[in-house]
């Protein structure tokens, strides 16, 4: 009799122990509260990054097309996995002296880890996270990116 | 009874009786079977993909998702896309399988399906036959699609194939036994096996309010044991995808695995219109006995309604199992069957049995 | 009679039915391959081959100095990822006997426990997902989101934020983060309970995960099974306990322990973990120092010539970083003892004798992250 | 009881006298001969006073000229913490009896050891590489080079 009366209460607490856990799932069919989906691409414009987002290792460039790179080379220097690579051209300054300026600084975004060595360490600060994330292309190489603006030049006071 | 607004007898009498005019005996029963198969065959491809659809928008809901939204208004063409994109597919040709088998088995299983349809009555003078014995015909006939999934297993030189055929063929011969005595219940209690005197059996209450206790346990088995016969839900160990991949059709692609696909949906929406047919009345409108008055306002609604209503409730129930549990182990799959529904079945049917016998129901 | 049919059995290798399952399967949550011999459902032996995703990590850190050595760890557990790289940062600190201001330690601390949270919520959702429960992957991506936000919005990324530095950080943490932090704890406080009565009581659950994949603790000591899982045992295991670092000697939490050793044991170990970290997250979130964020360090850093060991606790378990310096820039050698390579061997004993489907839940309950199996 | 560096140092040298005590900051660190190695293990792990029975780490050095291999050890119940060393001099083919069937997770780490160093592991059960091909090579040998797939700066 007991061993009955055993079984019909294991029933009753399995059934119990599932309907507990319908009334969860239901509750949330019923009433969702927060939707976790993102429609991502239609909803670009209202979607906003955090500030300093890893998106990708940018320069700023000011209005005037001037950036800070003062091609020192430290950042390549300390890029665990040699995704920067600096060429620098002699020019010559006005006063006739002759100059190292950064001639193109090299981004190879596939091999960028993000570990923002390059960032903490330029003694400048010319280099910044970008928040564009968007870098999926089809071509490998259209990773391989010229940070310094065709132009662009050296803000004076940066030594 | 006032339902004759929306009764479909006369329709179909009508139409036969046109083409019977027009032609010769042997001709029109031909064009009937024609038109016949050709609207099942719509209903089918309609019904499968919306179902395919329900499920992924219930889905989502419950996980506070959005589910499919693209494609279409509120994403309702999404399984057609899918569908598009399934055809598209290659259909990968696998070593060493059974050839003839395993092409064999997608339409085994989908027929067996198919031909479920036919017995279900969906309004009044609304089914292809009328059986007498149509809760059997329904009960043997939906019990076939097993016999295409061990095919798919054994014929697709795939261990986890293998595995999940031979869980589901344990599986779907146990829950039979179970389908098949709950819906015994009714039997008894209506004396009747054709499909149209059990939904006219339930014009005053329908068969869970008038079978009270015996017949709201009989319900929940039916739900439980027809929801391990469709393989859904916590019961879908034939293709577990966290143990097996995707367990009997592993190697299927392509269109061959959309029949399976949309043959598992079609398989939920034949149990539910037998669990809504058999307890919940059919296309019968909600009755209580002699309030003539609630009665005739519910008259008013199409039985259509009626029926797609209830096989909705049943569908989402079935639904929400598959998104909440987890799934079964084999051997508790197997304990669960013999050790709880079939006792309680067999109690439950003396149950009725001589509550029957003592006229002790409305 | 009995001796020649059990020799029969060892011996029939030939007529065993072997699956794969893995390295592409939907159970081991990585590259990882099992060799799983069957009779019918019955597994009779498991044998694990990893080394899809190694990546010789150790080796590449002989390459490097120590400022770059710091994002290769993350890369190993990275669901653990700000505690992989805070080892490291303990273990190069303490060699270089440097003094990190008291904020730094906090933050770490703070760091830490939302990264075991956020584990434990991906492990709690995978653990479903493998019982067959889809829903709770769901349930549990969406609260683990908000962790993922504070850590995007203080570090910029949200996996791995290789935001240790040695000495200290790469910046200081963002203005929000405290109010973030409380507002995930009131959060997490109501969701956390929906996890049992979703999961933890249900009866499918409980039969499927109780007395199945018993680890002893005896066992759990010889095979170094730690973290939850090797406290689900009753082996007292944790380093935060055992050798504090950061700021746990001076916060109230507990060692969980259990003594059953099976699936559910496991499980509920982290579940009661995750109540823990909260605790230790409420206790130092309003106690934050103000200070500098990093200290001074100098621009290479040369650690002087011996042995470091550092143990720390990720949410697997230990992880423990050995240091080999000769005086040079770069580690002679370094070597990460990670928690889930040792963790992972023990599936073979536990297994045995078990169901197919009793191995994809103990496979989930050892929470394994397959990168840090192989480095 | 658990010992502090200095009596866990006595006690051990009771146990082996010609062991070494290199210096250590943190850990006690002993180097034991190679002959008496496995024994001695087994009196660290089932001497009541000592009860060495989990090992954290096993791994190997390869200082150039000899391989040592480093195991940490610590005690669940003391919680003292010992760091032995054995010193490998045969560099062509380097071998260790196994402590495979003291600890048992040092099977695996063995393998790691095997995997990566070459360095044969007596008695071992089960000596197979984990990670990589049969016919890699032992890259974290100092003189391990493979110029097709390693950046070196």
């Amino acid at each position: 009799m007991r061993s009955v009366i055993n079984y019909i209460k294991e029933i009753l607490w399995g059934v119990r122990t599932l309907w507990t856990g319908m009334r969860v799932t239901g509750g949330y069919f019923v009433s969702p509260g927060e939707i976790v989906t993102q429609k991502y691409p239609e909803n670009r414009d209202e979607l906003k990054m955090f500030e300093g987002v890893k998106g990708e290792v940018i320069m700023p460039h000011d209005e005037n097309n001037q950036h800070r790179c003062t091609g020192c080379g430290i950042c390549q220097m300390n890029c665990p996995n040699g995704s920067i690579e600096i060429i620098t051209r002699k020019e010559m300054t006005p006063e006739g002296k002759e100059v190292r300026v950064i001639d193109k600084h090299i981004y190879h975004l596939d091999m960028c880890t993000f570990c923002a060595l390059c960032i903490k360490t330029c003694p400048s600060n010319a280099l910044a996270f970008g928040p564009e994330f968007e870098n999926a292309v089809f071509d490998k190489t259209k990773l391989t990116k010229i940070l310094n603006q065709p132009g662009s030049s050296i803000k004076k006071d940066i030594k | 009874m006032a339902f004759n607004i929306y009764d479909f007898t006369e329709f179909t009498r009508n139409i036969d009786a046109g083409l019977r005019s027009a032609m010769s005996p042997g001709w029109a029963v031909f064009v009937e079977y024609l038109i016949i198969g050709l609207i099942f065959l719509l209903f089918y491809a309609v019904v499968g993909l919306f179902l395919v659809y329900a499920e992924r928008r219930v889905c989502a809901f419950i996980q506070n998702r959005l589910g499919p939204n693209r494609v279409g208004p509120q994403g309702i063409f999404q399984t057609i896309a899918d569908l598009i994109k399934l055809l598209m597919k290659e259909l990968v040709p696998i070593k060493n399988a059974d050839k003839l088998l395993f092409n064999i088995a997608p339409f085994i299983v989908i027929i067996a399906s198919f031909m479920a349809i036919a017995a279900i009555p969906f309004a009044k003078g609304l089914h292809a036959i009328d059986f007498n014995i149509g809760i059997f015909y329904v009960i043997a006939v939906s019990s076939l699609g097993v016999v295409g999934i061990l095919l798919a297993g054994w014929s697709s030189n795939s261990k986890y194939s293998l595995i999940g055929a031979m869980r589901s063929g344990a599986q779907v011969i146990s829950y039979e036994l179970s389908v098949g005595l709950s819906l015994l219940t009714i039997v008894v209690f209506s004396g009747t096996m054709q499909l149209s005197a059990i939904v006219a059996s339930q014009a005053d209450y329908w068969w869970i309010i008038k079978g009270h206790v015996p017949a709201v346990i009989a319900f929940v088995v039916f739900l439980i044991a027809s929801t391990a016969e469709t393989n859904r839900g916590p019961f879908d160990l034939a293709e577990a995808e966290s143990e097996l991949t995707a367990g009997f059709h592993t190697e299927y692609s392509g269109i061959r695995f959309a029949f399976f696909f949309l043959a598992e949906y079609m398989n939920m929406f034949i149990v539910a219109s037998i669990a809504a047919t058999v307890f919940l009345g059919g296309w019968m409108p909600f009755h209580l006995g002699p309030w003539t008055g609630f009665n005739h306002v519910m008259d008013y609604i199409p039985p259509f309604v009626w029926y797609a209503g209830k096989t909705a409730l049943v569908i989402f129930i079935m639904m929400w199992f598959k998104w909440t549990f987890p799934r079964l182990r084999i051997d508790q799959l197997l304990t669960l069957e013999w050790k709880y529904l079939l006792p309680i079945n067999l109690v439950n049917i003396v149950v009725v049995a001589f509550l029957v016998l003592m006229g002790w129901y409305l | 009679m009995q001796e020649e049919i059990v020799k029969n059995i060892i011996l029939g290798e030939d007529e065993d039915y072997i699956i794969n399952m893995g390295p592409q399967h939907p159970s081991t949550h990585g590259v990882l391959r099992f060799e799983v011999s069957l009779q019918g459902e019955r597994i009779k032996k498991v044998v694990p081959h990893c080394g899809y995703i190694h990546r010789g990590i150790e080796k590449m850190c002989e390459r490097d100095t120590y400022a770059q050595i710091i994002h290769l760890p993350d890369r190993m557990d990275y669901l653990s990822a700000h505690i992989n790289n805070e080892a490291v940062c303990l273990c190069v600190e303490k060699a270089l006997e440097v003094d990190v201001p008291e904020r730094v330690t906090y933050i770490r601390t703070i760091l830490d426990e939302l990264n075991r949270i956020a584990s434990h919520q991906l492990w709690w959702c995978a653990m479903g997902m493998d019982m067959g429960a889809l829903t709770t992957f769901f349930y549990g991506l969406r609260d683990r989101e908000k962790i993922l936000d504070i850590f995007e919005e203080s570090f910029g990324s949200r996996l791995i934020h290789s935001f240790n530095t040695p000495g200290g950080f790469m910046h200081d943490i963002h203005p929000g983060f405290q109010k973030r932090i409380k507002e995930f704890i009131t959060y997490f406080r109501q969701k956390l309970p929906e996890y049992d009565r979703l999961l933890t009581n249900n009866v499918i659950f409980r039969e499927r995960s109780i007395d199945i994949g018993t680890l002893s603790k005896d066992d759990a000591i010889q095979y170094g099974v730690t973290g939850p899982s090797g406290r689900g045992s009753g082996f007292s295991c944790d380093v935060r306990k055992i050798e504090p670092y950061g700021v746990y000697s001076r916060v109230e939490f507990n060692e969980i322990l259990m003594t059953e050793g099976d699936v559910m044991a496991r499980y509920k170990v982290r579940i009661a973990e995750m109540y823990e970290s909260m605790r230790i997250l409420e206790q130092l979130v309003d106690n934050i120092p103000a200070g500098d964020y990093s200290a001074k360090m100098k621009a290479v850093l040369r650690l002087p010539a011996g042995e470091f060991f550092q143990r720390v606790e990720t949410a697997r378990g230990e992880l423990a970083v050995f240091i080999v310096s000769d005086g040079n820039k770069s580690p002679y050698r370094i070597k990460f003892r990670s928690p889930n390579f040792s963790n992972l061997f023990i599936i073979s004993k536990l297994a045995e004798g078990f169901k197919i489907a009793d191995l994809v839940a103990i496979s989930g309950s050892l929470d394994l992250v397959i990168p840090d199996i192989d480095r | 009881m658990r010992m502090e560096n200095n009596s866990l140092r006595q006690r051990m040298e009771t146990l082996v006298p010609d062991a070494t005590f290199p210096i250590n900051s943190q850990y006690l660190e002993l180097v034991v001969p190679d002959g008496l190695f496995h024994e001695f293990c087994l009196n660290l792990k089932t001497s009541p006073d000592l009860l060495f029975d989990y090992l954290i780490s096993l791994t190997a050095i390869d200082w150039k000229d000899h391989y040592m291999m480093v195991y940490h050890l610590t005690s669940t119940t003391f919680r003292h913490t010992v760091v032995l060393k054995v010193r490998i001099d045969n560099r062509e083919n380097p071998q260790v009896e196994t402590v495979s069937d003291i600890w048992k997770t040092a099977e695996f780490h063995e393998r790691e050891v095997f995997d990566l160093f070459g360095i044969r592991f007596l008695h071992h059960p089960d000596l197979r590489r984990l990670f990589l091909d049969d016919d890699y090579g032992f890259p974290l040998r100092k003189d391990f080079a493979d110029e097709s797939r390693m950046i070196v700066k």
